[in-house]
């Protein structure tokens, strides 16, 4: 194999084939596969194993998890280095035409989320429209499209949207751990949310043609649709670079990308492509990362991580 | 020397080999003897003796020279490389002796290493020196063989015959070996899958959200496999193709049969067949943002509420595509049916629409039945289409303006990307892929028995 | 003889033509038959209209690319003329950028500012330098692609009348855009990039080249595999197979191959080529050998439906002169034949060309930046191209995933014409 | 037998049309029999070709005419000329006229959906449609409205089935496909779904040709209780069979009407030497 | 020329053949003629259906011999026994022995391929390969190795046509496709075809159906010409033509032989009350 192989999100999918392209055009060398799988999917293809079969190097929307890892060893993948590369904002949006809502993650959660409370009691989501959870909403029906759970961007916001959202539930809150674990990260399977695949694109282009869908994908989808779509404002904060760097927009997550050590001087041009993707030309400020949506890290952070990559330093296990 | 270069030499010997066969041939000839095949059979024959095993010995060298090459490369690695190291690990190591044999060397590998990369070249040297002179001592000796054999009484002819014959019956075997491929890869990994979802709870099942988690700790779906929801999508968004498809199939085709002169039927019977001939991917984007939206606007307008990814626009799109399969079969079956039954109406006083609906429709019936059954299963196996254009939820509904899934978009969704091939989810594909392959082999054959019938009547 | 009074003569006698309700009715039901036949060709006719239509009018503004000229300095002490490929030409396009705007100073504004240009007019700049040394030491024009949001502003896809919280550009380089038009620096030249590119995650840069050629490649194993493989089973199978239990079994078999869904034949494949036999993802090879499976069948059938249609009195004819049935079949009926049997090949090809689905599971969906040397190297084809294109946010992509689709469409109709022109070319009455 | 009489009407005939085309049409008595069908000058074109030059010709009333003539000499051509079945070829054109009981039906005015009720057409191949043998019969009157389903229809196909000499055979399985009898069946059927819309003249292309022997002597038995009630043109390549039904017949050769005449007087004193060498079997 | 050489190797391999079938090949003589086909109780089976039963006839060199009967009686099947033609077809067999020469053509050693270089055949509908003329009587020649392209070609190809009776009207157009000739020219183009390979005896099935008169006198002529090298059989559908061109005639019926017989001597006087019938078109 004379190529590096890149799997992983769709999120970070973008910022790869720019690296990679980048790469290509610097160094000559034959121009990096990159596939877009989701965070999961290309999370169980890296840990697949060791060898010209298995990828290079895997993109994230979350950091990697503690059961990937333990799939990742027990699979002979034990020298991984993670780099941190920026951040992302998840964005829920809607058409220009569609109506702009201001949503606290309370009412997301009772939006999407499998059982709610109602009165104290965990029941089956009785919401149909957004009005039937608050009346100062509007009257019309839930429609949100959004992630499956091969995607980072489904976990992420599952941590950060329905976690925090199903906090305000005392009744919730009260249940141990597994059925709080279950009941605060099962998203509804009864029609209004909807799992819409992979293909972020596609959520958008559907939203512009359906002003009463919401979907939920990355910021950078967001950035380069303005013109069409409009930001769900979460807690009062619409996203925007600004918003989501200085963390008034809550919604926002790192994204990563995993390089398998062992393929390190035996695929060709593994090294000099980690080493493109960690230059300031590209995740610095003002790097072509940012100009595709990513928000970078601080100078400092980025030193580290930059280290890090060029030292080849193996991730610890991840904390559960 | 590469194959092909070697592939060249070995067709330069055959075309040599056939000059000689013909010539030593034509001597006989010359000498009196009556032959019995004209010389240029004799040639064919020792051309053929030369190239074919030669050739084969190629194709058989290119597929296992890697792998033994590989594999007596690792033998010969110390033992402290190769100890206790489980085969992915190997298969880097070799990754690594081929980079260092390429002379792309980084950092410092180990000596013994480059040794092996040393050993790796010379092996790959004396293999390819291997395979040309195997190749071409088997080429020689099965040339200087086969004109050891020719005599007047040879019967070269008959040999050159019989030989192109078994090249044709393998040929032919290539494509029940294809439907052998299709049904033991989907068999074998079926069978896996039943073995952790039972068959009749994925038959019978009412719940389809095969989106398991993919990890211990996360929390997704809880893995339901009951295929009935993503069975009814597809027949549904089928029924609403044929819906559109069979009444235009149809009436074009009567149309363009009955009514239409040559010169209108010549222009649009292609354009017709164009749309059969447009990739399906095209019809997705077709789907997704034109007739999509325009329902939804319809539907909206009439205070309706549509989904956006509504059965109607995927399985409307579709009937699209599949209306010059129907037309086609339509128009074959209404044109088969004899001129004299036509002649019998009209003789009768009958019009043209009573002599077409009371005589060549149901005439042609079984051949449109075919046609129609053909374009069900097209229909069932469409894949792109909905891939793009009808949703992810499988939902027993009957309402079109709603989404539905199918059961090839399952098979995609379920397959892109991830190749593990040990989750219930991604072995979902293939069950999935098996009842598909049945479903539509059930209605080929239904399809292939109605015409056959209809055959049979009329010739 | 007068018409009239033969109609006179028939009025007095006879009555019997005179037409009555009921047969006003009869007429009335053929009409309206008519009618259902004239609209359902309409509307199939309207849809197709519809759908080239949407696609080619989207695909427009991909028909011209935007591109600027600058005054680009070289200087000989900056370059190397032995090693022309180090120099930084980033920086010399940044100074001709400077030159223009010299306004510009904070780096915020001047990131802006690149934001209008390509990112990689650099590497444009050095492959022209590498090409033509003597440029070194000058002063030299070198016009260049706008980036996608100068290309779309400047073709109207963003709408400089928008709210700046709604469109991707920013009132500084509408400014400094306007500046370049004022200065006739922009021009808009044929987008030839859209076909000798290969892929580009800047929608500036994108072409299809890398996935002309992966369609070339596995429509070339995909031809050499089923042309011979198919006429040959076809040829068996119609002209020498004895007709019995075992030949109806594979008869019913292709004919059911030809009907399996494409997406079947990606599983097979996965399963056979990819895991049993370890060949390489995402190659062109691979995506060749299992269109050539999906196209096997089409080739057999329109093979044997040639075969059939040469008239057994030439074959009679021949072996009646004491032709052998190898021979019979070799000298006049495969060559009677080959119109239908390139006809259905060339359907059988057009089809293979337009198909993604079992390209998706093999992974030729991918992103590479550089077409495939060779039929063994990871590759994308047209229509996963366009897939890819399709799933990208730049709004350039937008256009030009409908460029490809008019592309992809010219070679099918090409294909289409050239296999209607064979069957009228080479159809022989007998 | 009546039929001898008409030798002088149809000498008569061919003389005008020795002398010249495109003259009057008379209505000629031809003894006891009157002129059902008047041919005037009649040619037939198919696209540039002409297949039929100014054939005139009387046909009389409830008698069995029979045209003969070697192959592709435009006998089926003629008699397709005379329910205007030929309309329904596109690069069909007739000139001339036709005048049936003294009615143009070339004529504009004409309905050819009419005409062809009137005139009852049977093939050289059965033609039976795929149904059963009921609908096969009833399928006519009922698109002409000559009867609504129930005891008027089935009268109608007991009728015509009986006239065709099949009731007895087939009386028992009505509903059985008509496709399912014999070939010499299914031409009496075909024959039965003629009679069923009442016409007044039946027309026959090589009705017998596809049939075997014994069929066709029952096929032959039919047409000569038939001429009693109605006028029949039967087309046929065979002379022993023309001598045996018909009572008048007419030579065709290369698109032109040779000679017309009483059929033993033709068989046994042809008047013309082209007549004369086919039936010898000099040529055909 | 070495073509003609051939013939002594082919008859060596034949006696051999009908020796190791152990067949006594006696050479009976018919009249002045001596016997060239000899069939003995041949019957064919199309896979269930016997089409013909025992048939049992001596065929004499250098005449013409026809085959007549009803449509379906067996005539072209026991014709495509002769070149054994009917092994292509898979659901036929044949029992029962035919000599060719005293060699018994069902013997296994007997490759049909150069049988049938031996023995010629002509069809019903002129197939002239679609290739030039020159073409089509140059294949035969060419895959059996009789001559090399070239001058020697050149003169087999005279040779035939002119045989054949066409060289004249051909001669100055041998490059153009032999499709574009007239049927009658097309049918002599498919004679000269077979005579080209030097055969010993013609098959003709049907030759002159398709063709109108004046071609068919043609080849009716060329067939009394080729008679004096060439055994002829001929199926013909017309009595006429089989009294005009046979010496020798024989009555297949329902799959059986009924008569073989001179020809004047059964078309004036048959010994079967079948023949009879037949002849006098009581049937047919
Ligand atoms: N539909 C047609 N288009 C063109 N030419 C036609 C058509 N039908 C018949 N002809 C030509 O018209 C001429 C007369 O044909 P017609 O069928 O009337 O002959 P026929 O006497 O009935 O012959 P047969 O005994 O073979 O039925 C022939 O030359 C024939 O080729
Ligand atoms: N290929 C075949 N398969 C099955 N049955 C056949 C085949 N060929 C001929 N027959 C049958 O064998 C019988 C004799 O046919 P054959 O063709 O020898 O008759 P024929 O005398 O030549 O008739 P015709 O004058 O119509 O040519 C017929 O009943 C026919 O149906
Ligand atoms: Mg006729
Ligand atoms: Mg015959
Ligand atoms: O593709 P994801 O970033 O959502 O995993």
């Amino acid at each position: 194999r004379d190529q590096i192989q890149v799997v992983g999100s769709s999120t970070v999918f973008p910022f790869s084939q720019a690296a990679a392209e980048q790469f290509a055009n610097e160094t000559g060398s034959p121009a990096p596969v990159v596939e877009s799988t989701g965070t999961g999917g290309g999370m169980k293809i890296f840990c697949g194993g060791v060898g010209t079969g298995h990828p290079d190097v895997t993109g994230a929307s979350r950091a990697m998890k503690l059961s990937e890892y333990e799939l990742c060893t027990s699979n002979g993948v034990t020298d991984i280095t993670e780099v941190l590369l920026g951040f992302d904002g998840l964005s829920m949006a809607v058409s220009r035409n569609g109506q702009q809502l201001d949503l606290t993650k309370k009412q997301l959660f009772q939006a999407l989320a499998d059982k709610v409370e109602v009165d104290g009691k965990l029941v089956a989501n009785p919401y149909k429209k957004w009005s039937d959870i608050d009346p100062s909403l509007p009257n019309v029906a839930i429609s949100v499209m959004g992630p499956p759970p091969t995607s980072g961007t489904r976990d992420a916001w599952v941590e950060l949207v329905m976690e925090e959202g199903c906090k305000e539930f005392p009744a919730i809150e009260a249940l141990d751990k597994d059925a709080h674990k279950e009941a605060c990260q099962r998203m509804r399977t009864d029609g209004p949310f909807i799992e819409a695949g992979e293909n972020d694109n596609l959520i958008v282009q559907r939203l512009e043609s359906d002003p009463t869908s919401y979907g939920i994908f990355g910021y950078s989808f967001l950035y380069e649709n303005q013109d069409k779509l409009q930001p769900v404002k979460i807690e009062g904060v619409a996203p925007n670079e600004e918003t989501i760097a200085d963390g008034s927009y809550k919604i926002s997550r790192p994204i990563f990308f995993y390089v398998k050590n062992a393929h390190r001087g035996v695929i060709p041009g593994l090294n000099e492509f980690v080493a493109e993707y960690t230059s300031d030309e590209a995740m610095g400020t003002g790097g072509y990362l940012e100009e595709r949506g990513l928000i970078p890290l601080a100078d400092d952070r980025r030193a580290e991580v930059q280290k890090a990559a060029k030292d080849a330093t193996n991730m610890p296990a991840p904390k559960k | 020397m590469s194959a092909i270069t070697l592939l060249l030499i070995v067709l330069t010997l055959s075309a040599f080999g056939y000059l000689w066969g013909r010539g030593r041939a034509g001597t006989l000839k010359r000498a009196g003897a009556g032959l019995h095949s004209i010389p240029a059979y004799h040639g064919y024959f020792v051309a053929l003796s030369c190239g074919l095993p030669a050739f084969l010995i190629v194709l058989t060298w290119i597929a296992a020279e890697t792998s033994v090459i590989d594999q007596i490369v690792l033998a010969g690695l110390p033992a402290y490389i190769t100890e206790g190291i489980e085969a992915s690990r190997i298969s880097l190591i070799l990754s690594e002796i081929k980079s260092v044999a390429a002379g792309r060397i980084f950092g410092t590998p180990d000596p013994a290493i480059i040794e092996a990369a040393e050993r790796y070249n010379s092996l790959q040297n004396i293999a390819s020196l291997a395979m040309v002179v195997c190749t071409l001592a088997a080429a020689i000796a099965g040339m200087v063989f086969a004109r050891s054999r020719l005599s007047p009484e040879f019967r070269a002819r008959n040999r050159v015959d019989g030989i192109l014959r078994w090249l044709l019956i393998i040929s032919s075997i290539l494509a029940i070996l294809t439907t052998l491929g299709i049904i033991l890869s989907l068999v074998i990994e079926s069978i896996a899958f039943f073995s952790r979802v039972p068959v009749l709870s994925f038959l019978f099942g009412m719940e389809w959200s095969p989106q398991t988690a993919i990890r211990a700790d996360q929390v997704a779906s809880a893995g339901a496999f009951g295929a009935v929801p993503v069975f009814w999508g597809t027949i549904f968004i089928s029924a609403i193709a044929m819906f559109v498809a069979l009444p235009v199939g149809l009436f074009s085709a009567i149309y363009l049969v009955e009514y239409a002169d040559t010169r209108v039927r010549s222009v649009v019977k292609p354009l017709l067949e164009i749309l059969a001939g447009i990739p399906t991917i095209v019809y997705g984007f077709f789907a997704i943002l034109t007739v999509a939206p325009m329902i939804r606007e319809f539907g909206t307008s009439l205070g309706l509420d549509v989904a956006s990814n509504s059965a109607l626009a995927a399985g409307g799109v579709m009937g699209i595509m599949i209306i010059p399969f129907i037309s086609s079969f339509a128009d074959d079956a209404i044109s088969a049916v004899p001129q004299s039954l036509r002649d019998g109406a009209y003789a009768l006083g009958a019009t043209k629409a009573e002599t077409i609906r009371q005589v060549l429709l149901p005439a042609a019936l079984p051949g449109i039945v075919g046609g129609v059954l053909l374009a069900v299963s097209r229909a069932i196996g469409e894949t792109m289409i909905v891939v793009m254009a009808a949703g992810l939820m499988a939902k027993l509904t009957l309402n079109p303006l709603e989404g539905v899934t199918t059961i090839t978009v399952q098979i995609v969704t379920l397959l892109i990307g991830d190749t593990e091939f040990d989750s219930p989810k991604t072995l979902a594909a293939f069950g999935l892929g098996l009842v598909l392959f049945l479903s539509t082999l059930a209605l080929n054959i239904v399809a292939l028995q109605v015409v056959k019938r209809y055959r049979e009547r009329y010739e | 003889m007068s018409e009239k009074t033969t109609a006179a003569a028939a009025a007095k006698t006879n009555a019997w033509y005179e037409p009555d309700a009921r047969l006003k009715r009869r007429y009335a039901a053929d009409k309206r038959l008519r009618l259902y036949g004239v609209a359902a060709i309409l509307f199939a006719l309207g849809m197709l209209a519809t759908l080239v239509l949407t696609i080619a009018s989207t695909a427009i503004p991909a028909i011209t690319q935007t591109m600027v000229t600058l005054d680009v300095e070289l200087p000989a002490e900056a370059i190397d003329a032995a090693n022309p490929r180090e120099a930084n030409y980033q920086k010399f396009i940044n100074d001709a950028i400077a030159r223009m705007f010299p306004e510009v100073d904070t780096p915020r504004e001047m990131r802006e500012l690149r934001q209008l240009f390509t990112s990689s007019a650099q590497y444009q700049l050095r492959d022209r330098v590498i090409e033509d040394p003597s440029m070194i030491g000058s002063t030299v024009a070198f016009t260049f692609p706008l980036s996608d949001i100068g290309d779309q502003l400047h073709k109207g896809g963003i709408d400089r009348d928008l709210p700046r919280d709604q469109r991707r550009i920013s009132d500084d380089q509408i400014g400094w855009y306007d500046r370049l038009v004022e200065q006739d620096r922009i021009s808009t030249p044929f987008n030839w990039g859209l076909l000798t590119n290969a892929d580009s995650r800047f929608p500036e840069l994108a072409g299809l080249w890398g996935a002309l050629v992966g369609s070339f490649y596995a429509l070339l194993i995909c031809f050499l595999i089923s042309f011979p493989v198919g006429i040959s089973a076809a040829v068996y199978l119609e002209e020498f197979a004895p007709k019995n239990r075992w030949t109806d079994l594979i008869e019913v078999n292709i004919n059911n191959l030809a009907a399996v869904p494409s997406i079947v034949f990606g599983l097979l494949g996965l399963a056979v080529f990819l895991n049993f036999f370890g060949m390489p993802r995402s190659a062109p090879i691979v995506g060749g050998l299992v269109l050539s499976l999906m196209t096997l069948p089409t080739i057999i059938i329109a093979t044997r439906a040639a075969l059939k249609a040469v008239p057994p009195s030439i074959r009679e004819a021949a072996i009646g002169v004491g032709a052998s049935k190898m021979q019979t079949v070799a000298h006049h009926v495969l060559p009677l034949a080959m119109p239908g049997i390139l006809t259905g090949t060339i359907i059988g090809l057009a089809q293979a060309l337009g198909e993604t689905a079992p390209l998706l599971l093999i992974g030729m969906n991918a992103f590479i930046t550089a077409a495939p040397d060779s039929m063994f190297n990871p590759s994308t084809a047209l229509p996963t191209q366009i897939y890819i294109w399709a799933d990208s946010p730049e709004r350039g992509f937008t256009s030009r995933t409908s460029a490809a689709i008019v592309v992809l469409l010219g070679f099918l109709v090409c294909m289409n014409a050239i296999a209607i022109y064979m069957r009228k070319r080479f159809e022989k009455r007998w | 037998m009546t039929v001898l009489d008409t030798s002088e009407a149809s000498g008569m005939i061919m003389n005008k049309t020795a002398e010249s085309a495109g003259m009057l049409a008379e209505t000629v008595r031809a003894g006891e029999h009157e002129v059902k069908i008047a041919a005037d000058n009649v040619s037939v074109f198919y696209g540039e070709k002409q297949a039929l030059f100014d054939v005139t010709i009387d046909i009389p009333a409830r008698q069995v005419m029979a045209f003969i003539g070697p192959s592709g000499c435009g006998k089926s051509t003629f008699l397709r000329c005379i329910n205007r079945m030929n309309d329904t070829i596109d690069i069909c054109s007739v000139t001339g006229t036709i005048l049936i009981d003294g009615a143009n039906i070339y004529d504009a005015k004409i309905d050819p959906v009419l005409l062809r009720a009137r005139i009852g057409m049977v093939f050289q191949k059965p033609n039976p449609f795929p149904k059963s043998i009921y609908d096969n019969i009833s399928y006519g009157p009922r698109i002409h409205g000559h009867a609504k389903a129930g005891s008027e229809m089935d009268e109608i196909v007991e009728t015509s089935l009986r006239r065709a000499g099949l009731w007895n055979e087939v009386k028992d399985r009505l509903k059985e496909p008509g496709t399912g009898l014999s070939g010499g069946q299914q031409q009496r059927l075909c024959i039965a779904r003629a009679i069923a819309v009442n016409p007044d003249v039946i027309l026959m292309d090589e009705p017998c040709s596809a049939l075997d022997p014994i069929a066709t002597a029952k096929v032959e038995e039919l047409i000569d209780e038939l001429r009693e009630r109605y006028t029949i043109v039967i087309v046929t390549h065979s002379m022993q069979q023309a001598a045996r039904v018909s009572q008048k017949a007419a030579f065709f050769h290369l698109g032109k009407l040779v000679e017309v005449d009483e059929t033993e007087r033709m068989f046994t004193n042809p008047s013309d030497q082209r007549t004369q060498d086919y039936i010898t079997g000099r040529f055909g």
